[in-house]
């Protein structure tokens, strides 16, 4: 299955199938597009990515964490292609028997997914549009 | 030897393109593709340390010496999620 | 608003419902009933509660999470009656601008609406029912 | 005079009722109630110590004195969530 998309994201999906009847706990992140950064405007977002690697950073990470919480069962989708302005770009669903896991994982997994895997936005506002990350090298 | 180069982001942007194939002498590093691009394009000149390096579709080290074939890829700060 | 409902909750559209235009991060917390409790099998759960303390002991808890994590907009419902395995009993959802208060707030509201507020479980199961948590005093 | 006594889940189910209305005489505390319960239902006899304790839909303490037309209710371990 592919951790990419470019279509909307089914948040409700994901979850239902991720659940085990074993499963009391189920913590979901959801990124959204702000309509702000760093005081700045923001109107929509264009996301870009390596795909093929990406989707193995992804799975690299989703086996790491998988490996540390055993009982946690894990869904991640990141979408692609131009968002507006309250668009998920990315569910992250964690189910467990028990709940700290899953706080844990969810966790864990957006603080990694965030710092290594080749996915890149640029910003579109009032003031025109920017590569985040790049201006402030 | 050949390499195949992708540019994503805002390296597509600055060069234009999303991929190109760069002639190099064997003993080539990862780095020294990072330089060339500088050298081409004023826009990069000032980067003189490289963004992270992908070598067929894995994170790589500066000085990896490239062999024939190999898919490299620059990537420019990251912002995912 | 209340926070409990004798109906299924739609997750989907509280989180509709609570996101601002400013908010980058959501998570969403979902308690759900499992089909076992302790080793023993669980085919489902009836929810009681004092209801009129337990809505004033849950505005209590998300006034004081509010207080404390002010960007961070919260919704908490709990559902009572009788659920089956894999119904969601508890969902929360709290969004901000920035991940990490609403991870906070959302395990700190679960935490604390498990501790104080008077709802109970009676677990049914192959064996018989029983009220969680008394026959172990 | 009278208070109001709720009875919630076990205690619902050991009691029978869901309400009562309980008699008792100036300065009776809160505790002195669930000891009284205890007399007249064999299966919480061995619950020297009473659950938490709502007085007017608030936790109070096991000393609080009761007042005329307070709603008092023992709170079983909650098992929310």
């Amino acid at each position: 299955m592919s951790y990419l998309t470019d279509e909307p994201i089914d948040t409700a999906g994901l979850v239902r199938r991720t659940m085990r009847t074993s499963d009391g706990a189920c913590v979901v992140f959801e990124g959204v597009v702000r309509n702000q950064h760093n005081g700045k405007a923001v109107e929509s977002i264009f996301y870009d990515a390596y795909r093929p690697m990406a989707e193995k950073e992804i799975a690299r990470i989703v086996g790491d964490i998988h490996q540390q919480y055993s009982d946690v069962e894990i869904a991640v989708v990141h979408r692609l292609g131009h968002l507006n302005v309250g668009d998920t770009s990315i569910a992250i669903v964690c189910t467990s028997p028990h709940r700290a896991e899953s706080y844990e994982a969810s966790r864990l997994l957006i603080d990694r997914i965030k710092q290594t895997v080749p996915i890149w936005k640029k910003e579109r506002g009032p003031d025109g549009e920017e590569w985040v990350g790049w201006q402030g090298r | 030897m050949n390499v195949r180069l992708l540019y994503f982001a805002v390296l597509r942007d600055i060069t234009g393109k999303s991929e190109s194939t760069m002639s190099l002498r064997e003993g080539t590093r990862a780095a020294d593709v990072w330089h060339s691009l500088r050298e081409q394009y004023a826009q990069l000149a000032d980067y003189r340390q490289p963004p992270m390096i992908a070598v067929n579709e894995s994170y790589a080290a500066p000085d990896t010496v490239l062999r024939e074939g190999d898919e490299v890829a620059f990537i420019p700060p990251v912002a995912g999620g």
